[in-house]
């Protein structure tokens, strides 16, 4: 299943500095919980825990899917369907 | 009498005829606006350009807080401020170019650091406040003081290329509690003075957020509660993104909160109330 | 010895600390900007944010061209004006703001009006031209002149409650002709003397045009050409276009182009080079 | 065949001041230079010389169909297809 993966606000730093991420998932069942889990394995050079706190994003990143707050689909539980944008965005302080 | 009803005089007239003729706006909308009172909290890149605008448009009047001086370092982004008036207080500073534009709006500086003991009675005198800080501690504390006052807060930051703004504790909306309960750790916090930014970034946030305190005071449009605005300036990209509602659990702004008064944002964060150098060597 | 190549003295160090940290700006880009030359012309709503924030960032001279003086009814939105300097060049009053921000760019005010006589000869001393103008007359000589002198052009424009913006003549992309060959009827253009302007909205789109000619003068990511954004105040939306290339059959920047000088503009588009209140009745 | 119509810069004062119009068109073969007769028979309101000029919009006045410059699209030639947006922008000279 190809989705895309986006990293943005600084939380690109997180993954050599690439914004996009377009990636193909093996199999068809793919809920956010397993995505985290699987962009920790396969994307997080280092530092893990700047990205996963337990089984969710640590706090300060918000997760859009499709341009939508996750909290409003489900969170941990969406199912991502082929062409889904997922974007991890780090919430910024300076002014 | 309704203070929206008075007429305006002529010099209003003639000083705001390129908005008066506006249909949408008008001197309906001139009125509001010069009955509306709006807190500026931070005045650093993006207090500058939020403070010019509001009040050439007429805002009645502009609460200006910033405990720190005018640094050399600060010219690149933050507008009001001039080369002769480095060491000077930064509510003062901006007070003075702003003057020079509109002597008719009524200027407030702050020279105080916002914390918990003076933040509710400060916003119980505006209509509406625009967080223009530049760190966590600061942003928490202005958010829980905006909701236990019940003012809308319009949201602006910037760092490095990318700036972000939203309306927070507005028509249903979320607060930044609603996004965010729990703080971030400290490490993953970046700062302008440590990660750099492109002047012209809170440039454009800081006119955004004047709009949006422009717009909820005359009542124009559509304001932007319930969605999160990203700008990519290397890009050149804009691109608003659909957030939730306020939640019943939050702790502020729930429907049985537990958050009554403001706390210790410092410890709550584990950060400081500023975006001072911290000694890095830059180059 | 290339002029890029000048290492940073002091106090450049210190003023533009928080852009040198960002990697992919850095001293390089410092360098380059301060080696660039920027012309804007019109000192209205959209030169005063592009002239202060492009004087901030550093960039080396700076050409301001207007032959107007300040008027009351322009401080809504022209905010490096002053009440002081109302009957003043705009040019000169800008000037006066930017020298105090940052007295080590050099300034050149125009107190001219851009006529087919001098363009060339003023365009040719600048690497970057911005439209700020106000009229369909100025903006057709402009985009002629800059395509004969093979200039970037930085386009941006504001009427009520929305902006556009654009890059003209840049990589491949298409002049203002390629879009629109024939002029509009002349009473179909709107100004903002007839049509009312929001002051903040020129703000935006004048502080996108400083992003541009930055991103230009720096080789940072991506210019607006071959793109026009187009900016909503009133829902808070931005939207970006694709636009045609270059057209090979162009008037002026085609291939076999058969305007090879500069022509009498305000003959061309029927309408005067100017955007003077016309003794309509306003309110 | 539905399609959406959306006029700004000042084109929307020529059809009553209201920016989006949703619409559905008869039959299923629609050129924008039939569209364009469509839209002055139909929804501009007065002075159809400030939309249409010969058989083309008037100078001033961009297409975009679905965020293109209709110019990369065959301009008066392209055929519609369901859900389409077409966006008649006229260009502001305002500063
Ligand atoms: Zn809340
Ligand atoms: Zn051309």
């Amino acid at each position: 299943m190809k989705v895309t993966l986006e990293f943005r606000g600084g939380a690109e730093l997180l993954v050599n500095g690439v914004a996009q991420h377009p990636v193909d998932l093996d199999g068809c069942k793919w809920t956010v919980a397993r995505l985290l889990t699987w962009i920790q394995d396969n994307l997080i050079q280092e530092r893990p825990e700047l990205f996963l706190q337990g089984d969710s994003v640590r706090p300060g990143i918000l997760v859009l899917i499709n341009d939508t707050d996750w909290e409003l689909l489900g969170e941990l539980d969406y199912e991502l369907v082929e062409n889904d944008n997922v974007l991890f965005i780090s919430t910024l302080h300076g002014g | 009498p309704d203070k929206h009803q008075h007429p305006l005089n002529h010099r209003e007239v003639a000083r705001y005829s390129r908005q008066l003729i506006l249909p949408e706006f008008g001197p309906e909308g001139q009125r509001k606006l010069s009955s509306t009172s709006v807190l500026i909290v931070g005045c650093g890149g993006l207090g500058c350009p939020a403070a010019i605008y509001l009040a050439a448009a007429g805002v009645g009047r502009l609460g200006l807080i910033d405990y720190d001086t005018v640094e050399l370092n600060n010219l690149h982004r933050q507008i009001l401020h001039t080369e002769g008036r480095v060491g000077v207080a930064k509510a003062v500073s901006i007070a003075l170019s702003v003057k020079a534009l509109n002597s008719h709006v009524e200027l407030v500086p702050y020279e105080v650091v916002l914390t918990s003991q003076v933040a509710l009675t400060i916003i119980s005198k505006y209509d509406i406040v625009l967080d223009c800080t530049d760190n966590v501690a600061t942003r928490y504390l202005l958010n829980d003081a905006c909701v236990l006052g019940n003012k809308p807060l319009v949201s602006g930051s910037a760092l490095r290329y990318e700036g972000q703004l939203t309306v927070y504790h507005h028509n249903g909306g979320p607060c930044f509690r609603c996004l965010h309960p729990k703080p971030p750790p400290p490490e993953t916090v970046t700062n302008c003075s440590d990660g750099g930014v492109l002047g012209v970034v809170p440039g454009m946030i800081g006119c955004l957020q004047a709009l949006e305190a422009i717009k909820l005071a005359s009542g124009l449009g559509t304001p932007l509660s319930r969605k999160l605005l990203l700008f990519d300036a290397l890009q050149g990209t804009f691109r608003t993104v659909k957030l939730r509602g306020g939640r019943s659990d939050c702790e502020v702004c729930g429907e049985t909160p537990t958050i009554t008064k403001l706390i210790d944002y410092e410890q709550f964060c584990g950060a400081a109330a500023t975006d001072k150098e911290k000694g890095v060597q830059l180059l």
